[in-house]
């Protein structure tokens, strides 16, 4: 545990470095693009890659270069911020299961085992059907359903970190809850977080994928690279890039993290 | 006769992580004959369990044998396939763990365990081996031999389970067996009928071994000949008592110096009494539910008294389980007791650490047990220390840094290590800036729990002088939790042993070996081994069943209110230990016992 | 089995009771604030007010949300799921042919992943760290990292579309052979396998990995006990707990989170009729859907915990 | 007389004339066969299918009531009524109408078809519990009562020389007086009912005792198969005969692999209407700018792959016989769309635009909408919201939003019930009393020339002023195994209007191999 802890800084870099590179190009890609994502013009549809569109047009005869750099865009910023809502909620019910009164503990842990005992794709077709699918209402959702597996983790975590020595100390020492919460707890959550943040990103990348398949993903003209598989899915019978590039780069975000977070953790 | 194990330029390198391959153990050369014993000493990290190991064929992942031979019966152990190996194990070359509570498997039974060596190598039939088990269970006086192999490792003690990890050790007549520190984790009480059993196993079969140890005192009862290991390489190599005796190396030298017990009292004849610090009266903690007697249901810490005087240093000493932690838990405030009440300065003090006033909290400071976790590890120590400064003293910014290296300077330590890490330190660093956080409050008492426990034997002195010095130049008052005699011993002014949550006895320290006592704290007295070969032997210690055997206790011996000590107790007396609670007798210029037994009988101790 | 192992399960059971009352109360809680009901189903774009009004009044729809709760949840605990809002449908009878189609589905998955990704997951502790670590790893990663759908989808135009090996629909009412058997599960099995084997091997991998770091692992290898046998007698036994608990959460999503793959397969399953009772509001479905999902659910999860809790070995009952 | 004249000189027409998009492997001409099992793909089924011809709503409703039911009326492939059940339908006035019944027609549990039975199922549609899918129609029929076991009398609220068309609509099939349940289907027509889940299968068997010709097929299975990839593969796989609403990217694969494509013109449309009692809608100028922006030709190429034909903002389909050809065709005029829109003061506002999956390629066609917009420098914000809930909660209520109307039988119906200003699916809330006084005229007008010339004018003052915007009409595409025969297009909907099982036979010695 505690070497676990030591070593968080140095081992969590590559992690970090790869969200960092998808980040920015979610953030820049769409920019180096000259198709408009939302251009359609007189081609044809699921053409072959040319030298005007490098990866072929999709079913409507839009460049899909273009489609798939917004499709990364809203990916990656939809399940980081859904991520980050997890984790956060996560982390907090965790901490507060752990250091407030037991009925909380209660409370919280038979929450989450409801909420883990509805089916994601149900609860995602119910939350949208109410609000609609908005960005907000995307991130919220995605952000719940993760939330229970995020609480596990932290508690566990807050559970075996409050009964170290130096948070005992501290506590002898006087220091109010929240001192003990931000500034013993916390800080030394954070590696073993970052590992559950890359996993539930993982997780939040193929929902949303799958969630395109009930229809629910970003307003069109926007794309999430799930949607783009699903609406160019006809493609497959004509072995077109539109709908075979964007689950190439589902797999290459989902396993690269995966394997970044292996390495960095030690794989334990 | 060629030698039963011979070890000849051994190099074992490995690695951390992706690092370079860096030596482990080198160039290590030994030779051990029939029916010889041969200590292995050393400190943490001196490669002593790698070698050990290493006789059996066995490397740690990420190590690898870079050079040398190892022989064993007759076996070129470095040249056997993993097939081989297998064969060998368990049959020519067996090996009795550190830590028996994690080596044996939790989930199967006692007897499937250790029969489990004969049986992978078909040497008997399972009935026959199940006898031969319980005669070995007899031998090393093992508690109803016949069934306690049905039972699981989570249901027997720590020196139980040690005698049993030897038991199936023997199970296959091996020609050599490893004890690897078979004996640190237990309690002096519980080592020296360890030991008591291993000796008369050897005596009996005559067993060819290794015996991996830290603790020079049981290598002067247990081996013939000794090996002192540091980083990996040889110091020095002789018979025990030229070890012991006569050591050549400087490295020996030390580590001789540190086990000695040695007195680093002041002379305090003359001062006259001080005014009592901290006050324990009648504490008594537990958990679960309030009795009718508005006691909890689970007693920990019974009705405990004693007092610190200021500048005084107390000892709290009592094996695993006795509630020294818990003792230590109540009086920082961190675990709300049942009754009775604490007094700092005359003031009493609240259950709860946050209903105490801040001057309260800065003057009683608790150094945590493991040093390993009781500094925050995502914090460079300065700002831990910082933390405590500006808590409590309110100081900020240049005064701040200015204590802080103040402090690494009472501490001994350099003020550069302000902004390392903790994993970049060592134990004993550690613990020193443990205690200079204690320090940064400004206090007036300090609560050491078992702070020199994981410690190396010469860190842990260092660590004892530090504490000496600091009671001297700060006129600091402790109080000092451990279950090793000879450090209380060495430092402290009084001592309260603990049994079962009772104190026993508090008296002073220097009255420790002689005058009266309280049976238990003779126990304790008597069961830690001198640095003498022989002592184990002639050493005798009554065990409770020769005074009276247990038959004829009163069957409601186990009454709460009766004695603690009355199931172990060698000079319980019958129709007064089992049926009257005990009274508290004080003895002039001695000890206040918890006894029945008269001055008289409550003698003098034997040596 | 002591009193105080009854007294976890026990606790464990009345903890499952409370998720399940929390479950439904939240369940029926979104089905009514969803925009539209039942009529709008019915009726669809000929509806007009008046017919919604009458319909509305029909189905109860216009009683208060407390009524119709209570009244749902009364016939529930009287063995009644309700009608069906759609078809008027016994709901028990809707659900019950469904029902034992996904367990089917399921448990022919459970049949080939469990034993699969145990196997792999048991056998990539053994070598950790070595190629064939990497390889499992990476190998299921990837499986998972496709989705469904698509790996579904395309199984379908291999084997059914371009080399008419197998059927592309899952018809389970031509199911009479083992051959008919293996030929209309094959696809969809093998899907939802790939899609659960990921977790379940890391998971399995983790416990088996922490297991044989154990120094009894290691006294183990000193006795001169055997690779099959240290596995086999002294790793499961204590790893059993994680992996069993892995495999039930994996199990639980067998059930209610194959949409894609019953679309994709026109496979009959609960999961199916659920997504299609939501877009028609067909309350008494949801909820007894959401019901079996569920209990399914706290079923595995708890039964994961007894055997956690019995495998504990004596003496270290917490 | 009029009525039944009307019928006969119709019925001339049947099987002239017909389009033969992807007839190419029909053409070869051989004699019918009787027997076989055909399996049929739907694309759409839930739990919310029913066999009450009353609340048949969805394709494969339809498809049921065409096997288990018949109506009084039929309706053929140019949509010209035929008689079905009923031998004779008279009236004077178009008001009163004088239905005689065919004779010697069994029910499928052996009881004869009498009056009482017709008068049953045609005024349980006006019970709004029964929740018809026609009950505003049914609401025209003041009275409907049984003048003799043969003979039933109906009279109108107005008169409407269409009537008949209105009893072609497969909702108005004719059950056993009484029902009440209909898990069991007890109807006149070809099939019975073997088995029936809903949302999972129907599987129909042969009525030897059928009245009419008797089909060729033994049995026939229909199931949904919502997904499209899931419903190419089953055919192409072998799994089905024949599946419904094919999507047109596909065509060229499925005729690669050698199967058969039925192109229907059917006059379903997807329009966009913007509601004129609200804001944007006010403005003419919007109105109009929307419409010249709709690009209908790219929306033809890229949306329908040119499986649809242009539509003009009216909804009467080119193939219809009342079709305006002289409408001018408005075209995409991006010029005339910002100048427009510019009058209108929205240019710089966003506009939202309310689609959904539930209405046909709503989707694309807001998206190529929106692109267009964009190259204007009118922002819109489209907004897909799930099919389900979509024609309740958003439906008609949005200021700009997507409709998809299904073709009626006869241009009156259509007018009436999506233009006229009583209309409660008026969708753009379009109020002109000229028009309504057209669509009276053109109900009770006897010279069809002058019928001709008022849909003619009531085309051009939709076409002009109705907020609803029609940029396409629909080709619905079927595929079929090459042994399936005896399939035509048809203005009635899919898979021959829905009624492809009393024609298709199987050739079982052509196209088993692929």
């Amino acid at each position: 545990m505690i070497a676990m802890i030591g070593k968080f800084r140095s081992r969590h870099d590559r992690v970090l470095l790869l969200i960092v590179f998808w980040l920015l190009l979610a953030l820049l890609g769409p920019l180096c693009s000259s198709h408009d994502p939302g251009a359609i013009g007189s081609q044809p549809v699921f053409s072959a890659p040319s030298a005007a569109h490098l990866l072929g047009t999709d079913y409507l005869g839009r460049d899909t270069l273009g489609r798939l750099l917004n499709g990364i865009r809203h990916t990656v910023l939809l399940c980081f911020a859904s991520t980050l809502v997890s984790c956060s909620v996560g982390t907090f019910l965790g901490i507060a299961a752990v250091t407030a009164r037991p009925w909380v503990e209660a409370l919280t842990g038979r929450l989450a085992d409801g909420f883990l005992s509805i089916p994601s794709l149900l609860f995602a077709l119910l939350v949208i059907a109410v609000f609609g699918t908005s960005t907000t209402a995307l991130i919220v959702t995605m952000g719940v359903i993760y939330t229970p597996g995020a609480y596990r983790t932290s508690r566990a975590l807050a559970q075996r970190i409050a009964r170290l020595d130096f948070v005992t100390v501290a506590r002898a020492r006087g220091e109010s809850t929240p001192y003990i919460i931000l500034q013993e707890i916390l800080p030394n959550m954070t590696g073993p977080m970052i590992t559950d943040v890359g996993l539930r990103f993982i997780y939040a990348v193929l929902l949303l994928s799958n969630l395109s398949f009930l229809g629910i993903g970003v307003q069109p003209p926007e794309v999430d690279l799930g949607s783009m598989v699903r609406e160019n899915m006809l493609g497959m019978a004509y072995g077109s890039p539109a709908m075979i590039v964007p689950v190439v780069v589902i797999g290459v975000l989902t396993v690269g993290i995966n394997l970044a977070l292996d390495s960095s953790s030690g794989r334990r | 006769m060629a030698a039963t194990i011979q070890v000849e330029n051994l190099e074992i390198v490995g690695r951390r992580g992706k690092g370079a391959e860096l030596p482990i153990v080198r160039d290590v050369s030994f030779s051990v004959q029939r029916g010889e014993m041969l200590a292995l000493i050393g400190e943490s990290g001196s490669g002593k369990t790698t070698v050990a190991l290493s006789l059996l064929g066995h490397i740690r992942k990420g190590c690898r044998i870079a050079g040398g031979m190892i022989r064993v019966a007759g076996y070129d152990v470095t040249a056997l396939s993993p097939h081989e190996c297998r064969s060998i194990r368990g049959r020519v070359i067996s090996y009795v763990a550190q830590n028996a509570g994690s080596a044996f498997n939790p989930a199967l039974s006692i007897m499937r365990q250790v029969v489990e060596p004969a049986l992978v190598h078909r040497t008997l039939p399972r009935r026959d081996l199940e006898a031969r088990a319980v005669s070995l269970f007899r031998a090393l006086a093992l508690p109803d031999p016949e069934t306690i192999g049905e039972r699981y490792p989570g249901e027997l003690s720590g020196g139980q389970l040690q005698r049993l990890m030897a038991a199936m050790a023997l199970m296959t007549d091996p020609e050599v067996v490893i004890f690897d520190e078979p004996t640190t984790a237990l309690d002096v009480t519980t080592q020296i009928e360890v030991l008591s059993a291993f000796k008369a196993v050897f005596a009996e079969r005559g067993i060819t071994g290794v015996y991996v140890t830290h603790d020079l005192s049981v290598v002067a009862q247990i081996a013939d000949h000794a090996v002192v290991l540091k980083d990996g390489a040889i110091r020095e190599a002789g018979t025990v008592s030229k070890i012991l005796f006569q050591p050549e190396d400087p490295y020996s030298q030390a580590l001789l110096a540190a086990a000695e017990p040695r007195s680093r009292q002041a002379d305090l004849a003359g001062q006259p009494e001080q005014r009592s610090l901290l006050d324990v009266r009648n504490l008594v903690v537990g958990y679960g539910q309030r009795t009718a007697a508005g006691l909890p249901e689970k007693v920990i810490v019974n009705h405990v008294s004693f007092s610190v005087p200021k500048g005084r240093m107390l000892g709290v000493i009592g094996e695993s389980g006795c509630g020294k932690s818990t003792l230590a838990r109540a009086i920082s405030g961190l675990q709300p007791w049942a009754a009775g009440e604490l007094l700092l300065n005359g003031e009493p003090l609240a259950g709860n650490v946050r209903e105490r006033t801040p001057d309260q909290r800065r003057h009683l400071q608790l150094v945590a047990q493991n040093a390993d976790s009781v500094l925050n590890p995502s914090k460079p120590i300065g700002q831990t220390l910082e933390r405590v400064v500006r808590f409590y003293g309110g100081l900020r910014g240049a005064a701040a840094t200015r204590r802080v290296n103040e402090l690494l300077d009472m501490v001994r330590l350099s003020p550069s290590l302000a902004s390392r890490l903790p994993s970049e330190l060592s134990g004993g660093q550690k613990q020193r800036i443990n205690f200079a956080r204690a320090l940064a409050a400004d206090p007036q008492i300090v609560l050491c729990d078992e702070i020199t426990a994981a410690l190396d034997t010469v860190v842990a002195a260092a660590i004892l002088d530090l504490m000496k010095e600091l009671q001297r130049d700060l006129g600091l008052s402790f109080i000092f939790i451990t279950h090793d005699l000879h450090a209380l011993q060495s430092i402290c002014d009084r001592v309260a042993v603990l049994y079962a949550g009772q104190a026993v006895e508090v008296g002073p320290a220097m009255a420790l070996g002689k005058g009266v006592h309280h049976p238990y704290t003779r126990l304790l007295h008597d069961s830690v081994p001198l640095m003498e070969p022989g002592w184990l032997e002639s050493t005798r210690i009554k065990r409770a069943d020769e005074a009276m055997p247990a038959t004829l206790l009163n069957s409601l011996s186990h009454d709460p209110e009766l004695c603690c000590f009355l199931e172990r107790c060698p000079d319980r007396v019958s129709g007064l230990c089992d049926r009257v609670p005990p009274p508290v007798r004080s003895v002039p210029e001695g000890p206040r016992v918890l006894c029945h037994l008269p001055a008289s009988i409550c003698s003098e101790f034997s040596t | 089995m002591n009193s105080q192992t009854l007294k976890l399960i026990g606790r464990r059971f009345f903890a499952a009771a409370m998720s399940l009352i929390f479950v439904i109360v939240t369940v029926f809680a979104i089905t009514n604030v969803l925009p539209g009901d039942a009529t709008d189903a019915v009726l669809g774009q000929g509806a007009t007010p008046q017919a919604v009004a009458v319909m509305r009044h029909d189905l109860g729809l216009d009683r208060s949300v407390f009524f119709r709760f209570w009244f749902w949840l009364w016939g529930v605990l009287h063995g009644d799921f309700g009608h069906s809002l759609l078809n008027g449908l016994s709901v028990a009878d809707a659900i019950g042919p469904r029902l034992h189609n996904s367990l089917l589905l399921a448990g022919a998955s459970a049949a080939v992943s469990v034993p699969v990704s145990l196997f792999l997951g048991i056998t990539s502790a053994i070598w950790k760290d070595t190629v064939y670590d990497r390889v499992v790893s990476i190998m299921t990663l990837g499986m998972v990292s496709v989705p469904e759908f698509v790996i579904a989808t395309m199984a379908v135009y291999v084997f059914a579309v371009r080399l008419h090996l197998l059927p592309a629909l899952a018809d389970v009412g031509s199911v009479h052979s083992l051959r008919q058997f293996l030929s209309v599960f094959f696809m969809p099995v093998a899907s939802l396998a790939l899609v659960t084997l990921a977790q379940m091997v890391r998971m399995t991998r983790a416990a088996m990995a922490d297991t044989l770091s154990a120094p009894y692992i290691e006294m183990a290898l000193l006795k001169g006990v055997g690779p099959i046998r240290l596995i086999l007698v002294h790793a499961i036994p204590n790893a059993i707990g994680p992996i069993v608990n892995a495999v039930a959460l994996s199990l639980s999503s067998l059930l209610g989170g194959v949409v894609v793959i019953e679309v994709v397969f026109t496979y009959p399953g609960i999961s199916g009729l659920m997504v299609d009772a939501v877009s028609s509001r067909d309350v008494p479905t949801v909820q007894a859907c959401a019901l079996v999902f569920c209990v399914t659910y706290l079923f595995l999860t708890t039964f994961a915990d007894v055997v956690t809790i019995l495998s504990l070995p004596r003496g270290r009952k917490a | 007389m009029q009525a039944a004249s009307v019928l006969h000189r119709r019925s001339v027409l049947k099987g002239a004339g017909l389009l033969v998009a992807g007839m190419t492997s029909q053409s070869v001409k051989a004699a019918p066969v009787s027997g076989g099992h055909l399996k049929v793909a739907g694309a759409v089924g839930s739990a919310s299918e029913t066999l009450d011809p009353a609340r048949q709503s969805m394709a494969t409703d339809y498809i049921r009531g065409h096997l288990f039911y018949d109506g009084l009326i039929s309706l053929d492939d140019r949509l010209n009524p035929h008689f079905a059940l009923a031998e004779a339908l008279d009236s004077n006035d178009f008001l009163t109408w004088q239905i005689r019944l065919r004779r010697n027609v069994q029910f499928h549990d052996g009881t004869a078809l009498t009056a009482d039975d017709v008068v049953f199922s045609l005024r349980r549609h006006q019970d709004p519990g029964v929740g018809s899918q026609q009950y505003a129609l049914a609401r025209t029929m003041q009275s409907v009562r049984a003048v003799s076991p043969v003979l039933v009398e109906i009279v109108l609220d107005a008169p409407n020389s269409d009537f008949p068309a209105i009893l072609g609509i497969s909702n108005f099939a004719i059950v056993k007086a009484g029902t009440t349940d209909f898990k069991v289907p007890n109807g006149t027509g070809p099939f019975r009912c073997q088995e029936f889940t809903p949302g999972i299968r129907t599987v129909a068997v042969r009525n030897s005792e059928f009245w009419g010709e008797r089909p060729y097929l033994e049995s026939v299975e229909l199931i949904a198969i919502p997904d499209e990839m899931a419903r190419h593969n089953a055919l192409m796989s072998g799994d089905v005969d024949l599946i419904a609403t094919v999507n047109p990217r596909l065509v060229q694969m499925l005729k690669q692999g050698g199967f058969g494509i039925v192109e229907s013109p059917v006059g379903t449309y997807t329009d966009l209407s913007i509601r004129l009692d609200q804001r944007y809608g006010r403005s003419p100028d919007f109105v109009e700018g929307i419409k010249f922006l709709l690009n209908r030709e790219q929306i033809r190429h890229s949306v329908f792959l040119g499986f649809s034909r242009v539509g003009n903002d009216q909804p009467i389909p080119p193939e219809s016989p009342y079709f305006n050809h002289q409408l001018p065709q408005r075209s995409y005029d991006p010029d005339k769309a910002q100048f427009l829109l510019k009058r209108s003061g929205f240019l710089g506002e966003t506009i939202p635009l309310v689609c959904s999956p539930a209405a046909l390629a709503s989707v694309d066609i807001a998206v190529v909408l929106q692109y267009a917009a964009s190259q204007i420098g009118q922002k819109m914000a489209v907004h897909r919201v799930p099919a389900d809930g979509y024609w309740t909660q958003y439906w008609m209520k949005a200021p700009l939003g997507f409709g998809n109307i299904n073709p009626r039988p006869a241009p009156s119906l259509t007018f009436e019930l999506g233009f006229a200003s009583t209309s409660p699916w008026n969708e753009s809330r379009w109020r002109n009393s000229h028009f309504d006084s057209l669509l009276r005229d053109a109900k009770s007008t006897r010279d069809n020339s002058r019928k001709r010339q008022l849909y003619w004018d009531m085309q051009e003052l939709v076409s002009s002023g109705s907020g609803v915007c029609i940029p396409n009409f629909t080709n619905s595409l079927d595929a079929y195994a090459p042994h399936v025969c005896g399939l035509r297009p048809s203005q009635a909907g899919q898979l021959m209007g829905y009624d492809f099982a009393r024609s298709v036979w199987l050739n079982e010695n052509r196209g088993k191999k692929v």
